[in-house]
C-alpha cells in the first residue's frame, strides 16, 4: 500500500492525444488522452466493455485508431506510422502487451515461448542452452516455481502458461510494460512473486500499465488509477487518493449519469 | 420467492475423480449463485448441470409437472425445461455474420418450425418476428432490422439476444454463466431486474455464476460457494455479504454462522 | 541429430509403414535395394519426396496455408528450363539451370505469398487461382512433350539421384539453423501470440511460401532428370500426392506441427506401396485404392481426438 | 462496402455484363444452340457446384467429387450394362455416392481432421474399386431417356432447351428455399458461422456434416450419370475439371471457404458466368490452356475484390 506520491515530474514514456476508436456501432474509446510516466504503475479501471482493453491494444499498436495520436518518447506518431502501426512498431519504442487471452504455442518449449520474437527474420539464432538460461533468469523473477525450460508449453497447466507470457512480455526489455487482465488464472503466491517484480521493475525506471476489474489489486499496486466508463476516461487518481472508497464513488457515481 | 418444490436435483456429482461429491436439492423459484476463484469448479458444475459436461460420477434431474427427467446430455436437458447462456458471448454465443433473427430462432426450435413427419422442419417467420420483437420490447433491445448481423451490435445488445434466445423456449430453469460479463452498468441491471421478473412473473428458476460478487449478493437467496472442484459452503441470503463471500472463497468459513440450520 | 529423432516421433504412423513396407520389399524386391540399382530408386522416388517437402513449409506455417500450386509450378519450371533455357538459348551448363529452377520457383513462391498474406485471400482459393494459371500457362508453351535434357540433368535420376535430396538437405539444414525454421513453427502455432510478440507474422509466412517454391524448382529439376523431357501434362499430378505425403508423415494442416523427415517419409511410403503392387502384379487400379485408403487411415492415425481419447481414456464433453 | 454486402447481387450483374460482352465480341454468341448448349452446360456444373456449396458453408471443402462424378458415371454404365434396369442402377450408384459423402463428413467431424484429405482419399480409393471391378474398360451406355433429358438439341414442352434446364433450375429454387427456410438450412449456417457456438443451440455438428457432405456427393454421383447421357459413352476421368469448376462457381458466387456466408443462389450465377466466360475465350480463338489460365487469374482477382480474410489483429 505504499503509495508515495510519486511524482508527476517523471518524464511520460508514453501517451495518447484524444484517440478514439469504434467498432460498429459501439463508440470503445472516444477523445482519451492520458500519460504514463517511468518507474509508476498506471492502472486502468473499469467495468468490462469500458473500453480498457480496446486503450490497451491502441497503445501496444494492435488496433489503429481512428481519431488522435499515441505520442512516444519521440513525439506523437505520424499520420503514415499511425495507419502502419504494428506491436512490432510499438516494441521498438519499448512497449510490450500481456493480452488478456494466455497465448503460447503449444509445440514450442517454454523457452522458446518466453524469447518469442526475440530472434531476428533470418539471423541471430540464440543457441539453446544460451536461450534457457536468458528465459530461465526472466521466469525466475516472476515465480518461485520449477518449470522445465524444455517441456513444451501446451501441456503445462493454465496458470503456469500465464507466467509464461508474462515473462514474454519482460523478454524485450520494454520501457513500458503493459498487463492486460493477466492475473487471473495465477494463485496467491505467484500473485504476491509478480507484484513485487512489477514493483522492482518500476524501481529500475519501468512502468507499467495494469488493465485489470480486480479492485483489491489495482488499490495494492498502482501509483496512478485512470478510470473508465463507456469509452471516456472519467477520472485519474494517484497515491493516497488511492482508496476503495475513492474509487467506488467514482464507479458508481458515474454509472448513474450514464 | 422459493417454493418448497425441488426441480432441479444434484445426485452425489463427481467434478473430478479425486473431488467430493456435491448433492443439492434446488426449490422451484429460487435464485442460486455459484461463486469462487477461478477454476474452482464452479464452471465445471453448471456446464454438468446443463448437460454439456458428463460429471465423473453422480448426475443431475428436473422434476415439473410432467415428470421427472434425468439429464444426461445437452437435448435432455433442453427437453426437460432447461436453458443455458454460456459465459464466452464472442467463443460460444453469437453467430458474428448471422442476422440477429438467425441468432435468436435457434432457441426454440419447436415453437419457430413446424412440426411432424411430412411437413416438418420448416421457418414460422411470422411467429420469429412476433417473437423478436416481443422481447426487443420487453428487454430493450437496440437493432436496425432482424436481418442487422449481430457483430454490428454492442456487447451488451448481443448479450439480451443471446438471452431471448434462451427464454424463447419458454423453459423452467435459467442456468446463466456470468451472463453480465463484458456488459455495461447500464444494461446490467435491466439484466437483473429481468432476471427477477423471470422468476416473480414467469415462475422459472435460476442458477447464476457470476464473477461479479456483488450482482450474487444482490439476486441470490442460496450461493454454493466452490473451492477444490467441490461445494465449500452455502451461504443463505441473510448471510450474504461481500465480505463473507470474498472470506469463503478464499476457504475461511465461518462455523457460527451455519448454526441456525434452517430448512430451505 | 536429437530433432531428426524427435521428428521422426512425431511420424510415428509413417515411420511404422515405411518398417512394414521396407521389410516387405526387401523379401519381395530386393533388386530395388541393391546397391547399384539404389541410384535409379531413388531418382524414381525423389520428385514426389521433394514436392512433398516442398508442401510442407506453407502447411506448417498455418492459418490453413496450403500451397496446391506445387504440382503446376514444377511442371512450369520444367517446361521453361527446357523450352525456353536449354532449346531456345542453348544455356545447358548446371550453372545456368541450377539456379534459374530455384530463383523461377523462389518468384512463383513469392506470388503465392503476395496473394494468400498481402492480399489476404485464402490460401486454398489463391493457390488454386494460380494452379490453373500455371497449369494452362504450361501446356500453352509446351503442348507436347520436348526433349532431350542434357546428360547431366539425366545422370540426376541415375547415379546422381541423391544430389537434389541432398540440396534440399542442405536448403532445410540452413533454414533450421537460423531463426526462420523457429519463426515458420511460431506463427503456424500461434500467430496471435507471435504478432503481439512482434515477429513479422506476414513476412514470415511469405518466406514459407518462398521456400516452398525453392523446394519445388529442386522438385523441378528431379522430375526433369526422370522424364528426360519436359513434359507440361505430368506436373500437375504431383499436388495431390505431395499433400498427401505430408499428412501421412504426420503434418498437421492445422499448422506449426511436423518436418521435412515426416513429408519425405510419407512419400517414401507411397512410392513403396506403387513398387509393392506393381510387383505384386496387381491392377493399377488396386494402387489407386490402397492410396486412398492409406491416406484416410494415416489421417484418421494422426487425428489429436485419438490421441486426447488415448490418453484420458474418456471424453469431456457430453456428446449430442 | 456495398459490393461486399451483396455479393449474390454482384455476380448476377456480372453474369449480365459477361452475356453483354460476348453478345458484341464473339459471333453467334447469341445464337440460339450456343445460348441452350451454355445453358446445359451451366446446368450440370450447377449440380456438382450445389453440393461443393453446401459443404463450404460449414466451413468444409470436398475434393472428392471428380471422383465421385467419373465412379457414378462408370458404375452406372456399368452395372446398366450387366442387366440392372437402369434406373435400380442409377439407384444404387446415388445410395453409394451418398454414403461415401456420409462417411466423409462422419470422418472428418468426428475425427477433426481436414475435409480436404480425407475427400481426397475416399473419393481415390472409391473410382479405384470402381474401376478395378470394370478393370478399366466400363461398358454400356444411358437409355434414350437419359440422353433426351440433358441433350442441347432436346426441347422440354414449348421451351427451347432440354428438361434439365427446368429441371436444375427447380432443383436450385428448392435447396434456396432449404436454406433460407428451413431447420436444417439454418443449422447449416449457424454451423458455419460459429462451429464453437452451435453445440449450445442443439445443433449436432457430426450430423450436419454428414448430410452435406452426403449431399454433395449425391450431386456429384447425379452429375456423373447425367454426363453419361451427355457423352455417350463411360470414363472415369470424365469430372476431371469439377475439381476446381465447383470450387471456381461457388467462390465466384460469393460462397466463402470459411462458412456461414453465401449459398446457391450465387453459385447459379458463379456457374453461368463461368460457361460463359470459357465459351467467350474459346470464341475468340484462345487456347484451351490459356482459357484455363485466365480462369485462374479470375479467381483470384474476384476473391481478391470481395472475398479478403481479415487482418490478424482482429483475431486478437
Amino acid at each position: 500500500m505504499a503509495n508515495s506520491p510519486k511524482s508527476t515530474s517523471a518524464a511520460p514514456v508514453l501517451g495518447c492525444r484524444a484517440i478514439s476508436k469504434r467498432f460498429g456501432e459501439t463508440q470503445a474509446l472516444s477523445g482519451v488522452s492520458v500519460d504514463f510516466r517511468a518507474g509508476c504503475v498506471h492502472s486502468v479501471l473499469g467495468e468490462n466493455g469500458s473500453g480498457k482493453s480496446t486503450l490497451a491494444k491502441a497503445v501496444c499498436g494492435i488496433l489503429s485508431v481512428d481519431e488522435g495520436a499515441i505520442v512516444t518518447t519521440e513525439g506523437p506518431l505520424s499520420s503514415s506510422a499511425q495507419a502502419a502501426i504494428s506491436p512490432r512498431m510499438m516494441l521498438s519504442h519499448g512497449v510490450a502487451i500481456v493480452l488478456q487471452e494466455v497465448l503460447v504455442v503449444p509445440n514450442r518449449s517454454v523457452a522458446d515461448n518466453i524469447m518469442l520474437g526475440q530472434e531476428g527474420l533470418l539471423r541471430g539464432r540464440l543457441p539453446r542452452d544460451e536461450k534457457n538460461d536468458i528465459a530461465r533468469d526472466i521466469l525466475a523473477r516472476l515465480t518461485d516455481r520449477d518449470i522445465p525450460m524444455d517441456a513444451l508449453a501446451g501441456g503445462l497447466p493454465l496458470h503456469e502458461q500465464q507466467l509464461i507470457v508474462i515473462a514474454r512480455g519482460f523478454a524485450s526489455r520494454p520501457r513500458v510494460l503493459i498487463l492486460d487482465e493477466s492475473t487471473a488464472p495465477l494463485d496467491l503466491a505467484d500473485r504476491a512473486k509478480l507484484f513485487k517484480a512489477l514493483k522492482s521493475y518500476c524501481a529500475e525506471g519501468g512502468c507499467v500499465i495494469f488493465v485489470s476489474h480486480r479492485m483489491v489489486e489495482i488499490i495494492e499496486l498502482s501509483d496512478h488509477v485512470h478510470i473508465m466508463r463507456n469509452g471516456h476516461l472519467i477520472a485519474e487518481l494517484s497515491g493516497d487518493e488511492i482508496t476503495p472508497e475513492h474509487l467506488l464513488e467514482h464507479l458508481t457515481q458515474e454509472g448513474a449519469d450514464a | 420467492m422459493p417454493d418448497d418444490i425441488t426441480i432441479l436435483a444434484v445426485h452425489d456429482l463427481q467434478l473430478l475423480s479425486d473431488s467430493a461429491p456435491i448433492s443439492a436439492e434446488i426449490a422451484r423459484g429460487a435464485v442460486v449463485g455459484l461463486a469462487g476463484l477461478d477454476g474452482h469448479g464452479q464452471a465445471e458444475f453448471i456446464e454438468s448441470l446443463s448437460g454439456m459436461r458428463a460429471p465423473v460420477s453422480g448426475g443431475v434431474s428436473l422434476s415439473h409437472s410432467e415428470g421427472t427427467f434425468p439429464i444426461r446430455n445437452y437435448n435432455d436437458a433442453a427437453h426437460a425445461g432447461l436453458a443455458y447462456l454460456p459465459s464466452d458471448r464472442k467463443k460460444n454465443g453469437i453467430f458474428p455474420m448471422l442476422g440477429v433473427d438467425d441468432n435468436f430462432l435457434l432457441g426454440n426450435v419447436e415453437g419457430f418450425f413446424t412440426q411432424g413427419f411430412p411437413k416438418g422442419g420448416w421457418l414460422k417467420t411470422a411467429a420469429v418476428d412476433a417473437s423478436l420483437e416481443s422481447f426487443r420490447k420487453d428487454l430493450s433491445i437496440s437493432f436496425a432490422t432482424p436481418k442487422t448481423p449481430i457483430r454490428n451490435l454492442s456487447g451488451g445488445n448481443q448479450q439480451k439476444v443471446l438471452l431471448a434466445r434462451i427464454m424463447a423456449a419458454n423453459p423452467q430453469v435459467l442456468l446463466l454463466n456470468d451472463p453480465t460479463r463484458g456488459v455495461d452498468i447500464g444494461t446490467r441491471h435491466a439484466l437483473y431486474a429481468y432476471f427477477r421478473r423471470a422468476v416473480d412473473e414467469l415462475g422459472m428458476t435460476i442458477v447464476l455464476l457470476s464473477t461479479e460478487l456483488d450482482e450474487l449478493v444482490e439476486l441470490c437467496d442460496r450461493v454454493f460457494v466452490f473451492r477444490d472442484h467441490a461445494v465449500f459452503e452455502e451461504l443463505e441470503q441473510n448471510e450474504l455479504t461481500l465480505n463473507r463471500l470474498m472470506q469463503s472463497m478464499f476457504g475461511q468459513s465461518a462455523p457460527a454462522a451455519k448454526q441456525d440450520g434452517k430448512p430451505l | 541429430m536429437k530433432s531428426a529423432i524427435s521428428s521422426l516421433i512425431e511420424a510415428k504412423f509413417a515411420l511404422a509403414l515405411f518398417a512394414v513396407l521396407a521389410t516387405l520389399t526387401l523379401f519381395l524386391t530386393p533388386g530395388r535395394f541393391a546397391p547399384d540399382a539404389l541410384g535409379t530408386t531413388l531418382g524414381l522416388v525423389a520428385p514426389l519426396m521433394l514436392a512433398a517437402i516442398a508442401a510442407t513449409p506453407v502447411i506448417l506455417a498455418g492459418r490453413e496455408g496450403i500451397d496446391i500450386s506445387i504440382g503446376p509450378m514444377m511442371g512450369l519450371i520444367s517446361v521453361l528450363v527446357v523450352k525456353v533455357l536449354i532449346l531456345d538459348w542453348g544455356l545447358t551448363s548446371p550453372f545456368a539451370v541450377i539456379p534459374f529452377a530455384l530463383i523461377l520457383g523462389g518468384a512463383i513462391g513469392a506470388l503465392n505469398g503476395l496473394l494468400a498474406v498481402v492480399l489476404r485471400i485464402q490460401p486454398i482459393v489463391a493457390t488454386l487461382g494460380t494452379y490453373l494459371a500455371l497449369a494452362g500457362l504450361s501446356t500453352w508453351i509446351l503442348p507436347a512433350p520436348k526433349g532431350p535434357v542434357p546428360t547431366w540433368l539425366t545422370w540426376l535420376s541415375e547415379g546422381g539421384s541423391i544430389l537434389p535430396l541432398l540440396g534440399a538437405a542442405v536448403i532445410w539444414a540452413m533454414v533450421k539453423r537460423s531463426p526462420l525454421h523457429g519463426n515458420i513453427m511460431a506463427i503456424g502455432g500461434e500467430d496471435r501470440a507471435a504478432y503481439a510478440a512482434g515477429m513479422q507474422v506476414g513476412l514470415i509466412r511469405t518466406c514459407a511460401y518462398v521456400l516452398g517454391g525453392v523446394f519445388a524448382g529442386i522438385a523441378a529439376l528431379s522430375l526433369t532428370a526422370l522424364l528426360g523431357s519436359a513434359d507440361a501434362q505430368v506436373g500437375p499430378n504431383y499436388t495431390l500426392l505431395a499433400i498427401a505425403a505430408a499428412a501421412l508423415g504426420g503434418i498437421s494442416l492445422a499448422g506449426g506441427k511436423g518436418g521435412m523427415i515426416g513429408a519425405a517419409l510419407g512419400a517414401i511410403d507411397i512410392f513403396l506401396i506403387q513398387n509393392l503392387i506393381t510387383y505384386m502384379n496387381a491392377s493399377p487400379f488396386f494402387l489407386q485404392i490402397a492410396y486412398g485408403l492409406l491416406l484416410v487411415v494415416a489421417v484418421c492415425m494422426n487425428s489429436e481426438v485419438i490421441a486426447a481419447r488415448l490418453r484420458s481414456g474418456k471424453t469431456a464433453i457430453g456428446a449430442l | 462496402m456495398r459490393l461486399k454486402k451483396n455479393k449474390t447481387m454482384v455476380a448476377y450483374l456480372m453474369v449480365a455484363a459477361i452475356f453483354i460482352c460476348g453478345a458484341f465480341g464473339v459471333e453467334g454468341y447469341i445464337s440460339t444452340f450456343s445460348i441452350r448448349a451454355m445453358l446445359v452446360i451451366s446446368a450440370l456444373l450447377i449440380i456438382a457446384a450445389s453440393g461443393q456449396t453446401m459443404v463450404m458453408l460449414i466451413g468444409g471443402i470436398d475434393l472428392s467429387i471428380p471422383f465421385v462424378v467419373g465412379f457414378a458415371n462408370v458404375a452406372v454404365a456399368q452395372l446398366s450394362s450387366e442387366g440392372l434396369p437402369f434406373a435400380v442402377a442409377m439407384l444404387v450408384v446415388l445410395v453409394m455416392g451418398t454414403a461415401v459423402g456420409a462417411l466423409n463428413g462422419a470422418l472428418s467431424s468426428a475425427l477433426k481432421v481436414h475435409p480436404l484429405i480425407v475427400t481426397l482419399g475416399t473419393g481415390t480409393a472409391l473410382l479405384g474399386t470402381v474401376l478395378l471391378v470394370t478393370k478399366g474398360y466400363p461398358t454400356g451406355s444411358a437409355p434414350d431417356y437419359i440422353s433426351d433429358f440433358v441433350s442441347i438439341g432436346k426441347s422440354f414442352g414449348p421451351l427451347p432447351v432440354p428438361a434439365l434446364v427446368p429441371a436444375v433450375a427447380a432443383l436450385a429454387l428448392l435447396l434456396y428455399v432449404v436454406e433460407t427456410k428451413s431447420l436444417f438450412g439454418r443449422r447449416l449456417f449457424a454451423l458455419g458461422a460459429n462451429p464453437l457456438a452451435a453445440p449450445f443451440v442443439r445443433v449436432s455438428p457430426l450430423r450436419v456434416w454428414m448430410v452435406a457432405f452426403g449431399f454433395s456427393a449425391f450431386s456429384a454421383s447425379l452429375t456423373g450419370i447425367l454426363l453419361l447421357g451427355f457423352s455417350g459413352a463411360a470414363f472415369a476421368d470424365i469430372g476431371r475439371h469439377y475439381m476446381f469448376q465447383t470450387i471456381a462457381a461457388a467462390v465466384i458466387g460469393g460462397t466463402a471457404l470459411s462458412g456461414g456466408q453465401g449459398g446457391i443462389a450465387g453459385t447459379v450465377a458463379g456457374a453461368i458466368a463461368l460457361t460463359q466466360l470459357n465459351t467467350i475465350l474459346i470464341g475468340l480463338g484462345f487456347d484451351q490452356s490459356l482459357v484455363q489460365a485466365f480462369l485462374g487469374l479470375l479467381i483470384v482477382a474476384v476473391v481478391a475484390v470481395y472475398g479478403r480474410q481479415p487482418h490478424l489483429r482482429t483475431a486478437i
